[in-house]
């Protein structure tokens, strides 16, 4: 569905993503791991049309692509959550919900949009994600970061269409939360959507990865299906070490 | 029918040979102002009857107008007409341009300074005692509380205007409104003719504020009498039709015109005009009288 | 952090606190504002201002501003004027080609802003700067005056002017027909920013650009649109003041895009963009509409004048602010 | 050193805080976990003087005391790591880095600041929490989000002083940098500084916790000493479950 | 995200270009711009704009506005003036009197944005319209007319006039020490901004305050000092216009404060804040002078003066963002 062929990009002078090959493959998912920095943010934002590429190629459906605008993908069936860019502070939290696919009575550009539709449709999918507001109506500015996160990933799971981004939505989330969102992520890999799912936590990766591509100073140094590789050695690639244990260890804890 | 006639060369007179001279002209004109539009057309006509080039500049800030007198003294023009409506402020600039031996010719104002400020001849009227003109003849028709409406704040000529008026009818009262929007002109004198029903005088500083007057004379239903300083084109024809009273003129053409010719004069001849004193170009009245000569040349923007 | 509970409530309300006190505080002092035919003298001077400044309103609701709205409106006039003086032709061809000018004026605005990422400030300092000069010269060039000729005599000026500029009496007072559009444009706009799809565009590309582009909002047609329908708006204003006044200074306007701004900003739309109403900002006009008239018919000594428009201004701001931050307890 | 008696903070009608103690010792760790929304956040503005809290009492070195300013609470040696407010983007990194702390060469107001110094220290901190960066100079916006957070980090350890307050501070990081980050807590824990610790991860809490906290709406839920509560109990209050391998099970993978 | 790259450039870097080709196109077009004479009066033009600009550069960094920065400069002359000529007092009194009154009007400016949340925009309009008002009413009640008495007979002129409005010649070009005290209040916050901890704190304060303030920044103070500053150069600016004048009108200084903010803008300040530095501001007012001036000396049709500058400014502005956005590659 969407492949990515010796990707490169460059901001100026920093060379942030060399020469990354990965794919998104219908009812799979594709976990993307690496360090801070190693530029996963900046793939997310090739693959959902934020910035173009500098160097190589990305095929949608075969052909090759560059994206000028996120509507483009989207409009090809290429939702995203992105990390920094997840809401409109001052909105309310279903008109943040609905932005940029609102259901509106008409085609006419000023048809007025079904409000009370879009409250309920946007409430239930955020009860769905285990998120519950007291008042759909308030700015989302006002929700904590992790209920903030849930409502982008709701959202995107809700007009999910093809290909399911995800730029770590677990980080900001409690193991409740997260579990929900893992979830959601094998529901729409099972409904046959192909899924991009960044992450720091291996654990977590690995409960629902068919596909792993470790990122390293903008480098793929791993790239690997489920059955080729262990939790054990993903944590390892991912920390050069035995992580917990070991930091346990050395904390002389246990 | 209706729109622009098509007429022959406005200007009149064809170029001569140049001269060679350059004349610097500045004013402190806001841009845009049809009285100073007037002034600036009878330099440049002048200007043309004479061969000289002209440079012509303006600031309202007596601080910028200063500055644009030291520029042309940097230019090295070989004349100099100027305003003189801050003459404590213009001084130093004054000074800076004689000193360079450039010779300055004052207009507009400034007719009890330009001497001491070291300027040629002056030519224009008394803003202030053209206020006292036009306050007389509301006296003596029995006018006891006009407004006088100054469309920009903070004017010295248009505050002398008013103070002038004030000088003869006691009850005189001001009024500020904002000149660049017609719409504000009208409603606010609405509004004060609302207020006080007692006005029977509005005198206007300016033509199209005069305009505007007049509309909001209707609205109000008042019986208030218009009169105004300055002239164009439809305040003629609103002269003529005895919607505004009379108008008072200062016949900024001229004082163009002069300022530019005299400097020629001058700087050619080594002529010396208004005998030591000021050159007065007005007050002159235009009503009913005497509507019907001027009105053509209302027309060709000369008065 | 207590920003966005503050903002809870709606922009509108503390506009509308502030202005009535200043209603109320008027008619006590002022004996000449206590007639029908003052307030629709204040509703007139108000819908002039207002008219744009509802346009210029959800420009900055969607995060921009326009220095030029208040020359384009005298633009939009000599446009019509000068073009059909000069060639004699009907005045609606002229009114029609003003149009034309100004939604141009507008798109080049937007596309300027939106193509270089230059601040709209400075990109619509500029086009004001320009109208401003060109306005003068192009008027001098074929007027051979600083201000348009009478062209009350063309043909098409009735029909134009019963649109435009017309007005009608009820009992004695006079109600232009500017009052009505500008409910008329109030109204529309509201619906669009409560209502409408392009609403909720516009508030995202207020609040967070990036984001908005991010979620496919066409972050650069909405921006554009709100620029072209200021100019629209101050199109509308200038064919007004053309046809009920028949000539127009060149020089006009310099000065009021202050006022659009400051009536949406007392109004309660957020400088920065992304939250604010269509309603707050006719309430910000009809404020400043108020204190200009009100301070003449109280017959305060005009000296005074921008001294008096300053402490409204800064109380209908602090009333504003305090009733909606009380409002969101 | 610090501690709260049954405090409570209300935002307008949300009540997002309800009657919580909780007391930060020299030399221990105490973890304060919770769901999204629970309070936290709330909890450590309070704590740090970002926002005053509206009930009970906050007692410094057992003097009841409101923080008007957080500077009052860094005068006090309270030093915070929040979860938005991290950072001024457009700022160079070792400028925010000595943000508010600036070396100065003299106590005179426009005294020069030391920045040959700053710049030295700065780039030295970031090093040992494994951030190494090209340009000491750049605006930190340039930094990936991990890379931003990690300097708030440093910065906060670097001036850390009786009490250190760090909220989520490992939920952008990868395995690496949240070990790092675990380490520089233990660090400064063994050094004599009470530390305060928000996080999702109970793994991650139990690693270096002396004391946990579960907040569940503005509530406290659990308050236990390291040797009441297990690992499991743990994230079983958490997560209401056995997590991951629950998880695991559910997504029927592991 | 494409911005912080952009911004790597250094803000003054755009200006500087833009000023080199704006000079050379009036060197190329207007043959009286090419004496010593010429640059220095438009030196002087710059510097009259440019020491204000300096702190309104240092404001809008620190993430605030000020717009009564242009009639503050009137009233700083106008309460020494008028003191010192109703009561005829020595001028050294008035001068300190009104370095006491804009101090305190900077004060009230910067409090009142602090303490009640309102944007410093509407809050400095609001003190705009009162000090305009008040400038005027005051000197209508005092003297009688709309300009100030001659005060160059009163005890003090000369040593204030030597301080604040002299000039000395070299060869045949007068230099007024103003452009020598630009240089040094330049020089002073460009300092502050690279090397004291204050400038670390204003670039915070502008950038995000609630995150400054979170580690501790005292912000309040920064910002309340941001605009007492720039009343104190506003102060001093007047003190020159007194005493190279001798006589204010009342009505000046409005419409400043927008070349004061484009000078700092066109140098390469954030409108929003938080970027900046002293050097950009004051080409930004260089810029501004050589242009106003430039077209002057160049002998332009006046009318058309207000369409070249803002050419000017757009390509300006234009230039700088390329020229700017290239450095950054
Ligand atoms: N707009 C930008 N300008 C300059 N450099 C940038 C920009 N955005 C990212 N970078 C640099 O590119 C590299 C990769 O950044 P990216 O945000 O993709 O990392 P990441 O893998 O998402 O990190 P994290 O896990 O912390 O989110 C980093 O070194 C970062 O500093
Ligand atoms: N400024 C505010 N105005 C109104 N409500 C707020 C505000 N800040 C927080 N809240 C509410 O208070 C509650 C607690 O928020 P808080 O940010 O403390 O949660 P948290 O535990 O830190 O969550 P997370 O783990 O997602 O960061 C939430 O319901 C949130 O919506
Ligand atoms: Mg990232
Ligand atoms: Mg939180």
């Amino acid at each position: 569905m969407i492949e990515l062929v010796g990707v490169g990009k460059s901001y100026g002078p920093i060379r942030a993503l060399h020469d990354v090959s990965l794919k998104a493959e219908a009812g799979s998912v594709t976990c993307v791991l690496g360090d801070n920095g190693a530029g996963k943010s900046t793939l997310i934002g090739i693959m959902s049309g934020l910035h173009p590429h500098t160097s190589g190629s990305l095929l949608v459906d075969g052909k090759p692509t560059v994206f000028s605008s996120p509507r483009e993908a989207l409009d090809l069936g290429i939702a995203t959550v992105y990390q920094n860019l997840a809401v409109i502070p001052l909105m309310e939290v279903w008109r943040n919900f609905f932005l940029g696919s609102e259901l509106t009575a008409g085609r006419f550009p000023l048809a007025g949009m079904r409000i009370k539709e879009m409250k309920r449709v946007a409430d239930a999918a955020l009860r769905d994600m285990g998120i519950v507001l007291a008042d759909i109506d308030q700015p989302i500015g006002t929700l904590s970061g992790g209920q903030r996160q849930g409502v982008a990933i709701a959202r995107a799971i809700h007009f999910g269409a093809k290909v399911l981004i995800l730029d770590e939505p677990t980080a900001a989330l409690g193991v409740k939360q997260s579990g929900a969102v893992l979830k959601h992520v094998a529901a729409a890999r099972d409904a046959g959507i192909g899924v991009v799912f960044i992450t720091h936590n291996p654990h977590h990766a690995y409960l629902v990865g068919d596909h792993f591509v470790i990122l390293k100073l903008g480098s793929a140094v791993l790239d690997a299906r489920r059955g080729e590789v262990t939790l054990e050695e993903l944590t390892a690639q991912m920390a050069g070490g035995d992580e917990l244990e070991q930091l346990a260890h050395e904390l002389g804890r246990g | 029918d209706g729109g622009r006639e098509e007429e022959p060369d406005a200007s009149g007179g064809s170029a001569k040979q140049p001269t060679g001279y350059t004349i610097a002209f500045v004013t402190h004109e806001t841009p845009g102002d049809t009285f100073w539009d007037k002034v600036r057309a009878g330099a440049e006509q002048a200007a043309t009857d004479t061969g000289v080039e002209l440079k012509y500049s303006n600031d309202p800030d007596a601080g910028k107008q200063a500055t644009l007198i030291q520029q042309a003294v940097d230019s090295k023009v070989q004349g100099i007409a100027t305003t003189l409506v801050t003459p404590d402020a213009l001084a130093g600039s004054v000074k800076a341009a004689t000193g360079a031996g450039i010779p300055v010719v004052g207009l507009n104002a400034g007719i009890d300074q330009y001497k001491s400020l070291g300027a040629l001849m002056y030519f224009g009227s008394d803003e202030t005692l053209a206020g006292e003109s036009i306050g007389e003849r509301i006296a003596a028709a029995g006018g006891k509380h006009p407004i006088c409406v100054i469309h920009q704040q903070g004017s010295v000529s248009l505050e002398a205007r008013c103070a002038g008026v004030k000088s003869k009818v006691a009850g005189t009262e001001n009024l500020q409104v904002n000149g660049a929007d017609d719409a504000a002109v009208t409603t606010a004198l609405q509004a004060k003719l609302a207020q006080d029903k007692t006005i029977d005088y509005i005198v206007t500083l300016g033509a199209p504020i005069a305009l505007d007057a007049i509309q909001a004379k209707e609205q109000a239903a008042s019986q208030a009498k218009l009169v105004s300083f300055d002239l164009n084109k439809e305040m003629a024809q609103a002269v003529k039709d005895g919607k505004v009273e009379f108008a008072v003129d200062q016949q900024p053409y001229a004082q163009g015109y002069m300022a530019v010719t005299s400097l020629y004069l001058y700087i050619k001849n080594g002529n010396d005009l208004g005998g030591g004193g000021p050159v007065l170009t007005g007050p002159s009245f235009v009503d009913s009288s005497n509507i019907d000569k001027i009105l053509p040349f209302t027309e060709k923007n000369t008065r | 952090m207590s920003r966005p509970v503050r903002l809870l409530a709606r922009p509108e309300v503390g506009a509308l606190v502030a202005a009535l006190a200043i209603f109320l505080f008027f008619l006590a002092v002022a004996p000449a504002f206590r007639s029908a035919g003052s307030l629709f003298t204040v509703l007139y001077q108000s819908s002039t201002i207002g008219i744009v400044a509802v346009g210029v309103g959800l420009l900055m609701i969607g995060g921009e501003f326009d220095l030029s709205a208040g020359v384009i409106v005298t633009s939009a006039g000599l446009v019509n004027s000068l073009f059909c003086w000069y060639f004699g032709v009907n005045l609606w061809v002229g009114a029609l080609l003003s149009l034309v000018f100004c939604l141009a004026v507008g798109f080049l605005n937007g596309w300027l802003v939106m193509r270089t990422g230059i601040p709209s400030f400075l990109i619509t300092l500029g086009t004001f700067f320009v109208l401003q000069g060109v306005n003068l010269g192009v008027t001098k060039l074929v007027t051979g005056s600083v201000s348009s000729s009478d062209i009350s005599d063309i043909d098409g000026f009735f029909s134009l002017q019963s649109v435009f500029a017309s007005s009608f009496g009820i009992g004695d007072v006079t109600v232009w027909t500017t009052v009505l559009w500008w409910i008329l444009f109030v109204a529309l706009a509201s619906w669009i920013l409560q209502r409408a799809r392009a609403g909720n565009w516009i508030y995202a590309v207020g609040g967070a650009a990036e984001s908005a582009r991010a979620v496919g909002v066409p972050v650069v047609r909405t921006k554009i649109s709100l620029f072209v329908a200021v100019s629209f708006l101050g199109w509308f204003v200038g064919m007004h003041n053309l046809y009920r006044f028949n000539t127009l200074q060149a020089g006009n306007g310099v000065g009021n895009e202050f006022l659009y701004i400051i009536a949406a900003v007392v109004g309660g739309t957020l400088l920065t963009g992304g939250f604010g109403n269509a309603i707050g900002v006719a309430i910000g006009a009809f404020i400043f509409g108020m204190t200009s008239l009100g301070i003449v018919y109280a017959g305060w000594d005009p000296n005074w004048f921008r001294a008096f428009l300053g402490v409204m201004l800064l109380l209908a701001v602090l009333v504003n602010h305090y009733a909606r931050r009380w409002g969101s307890r």
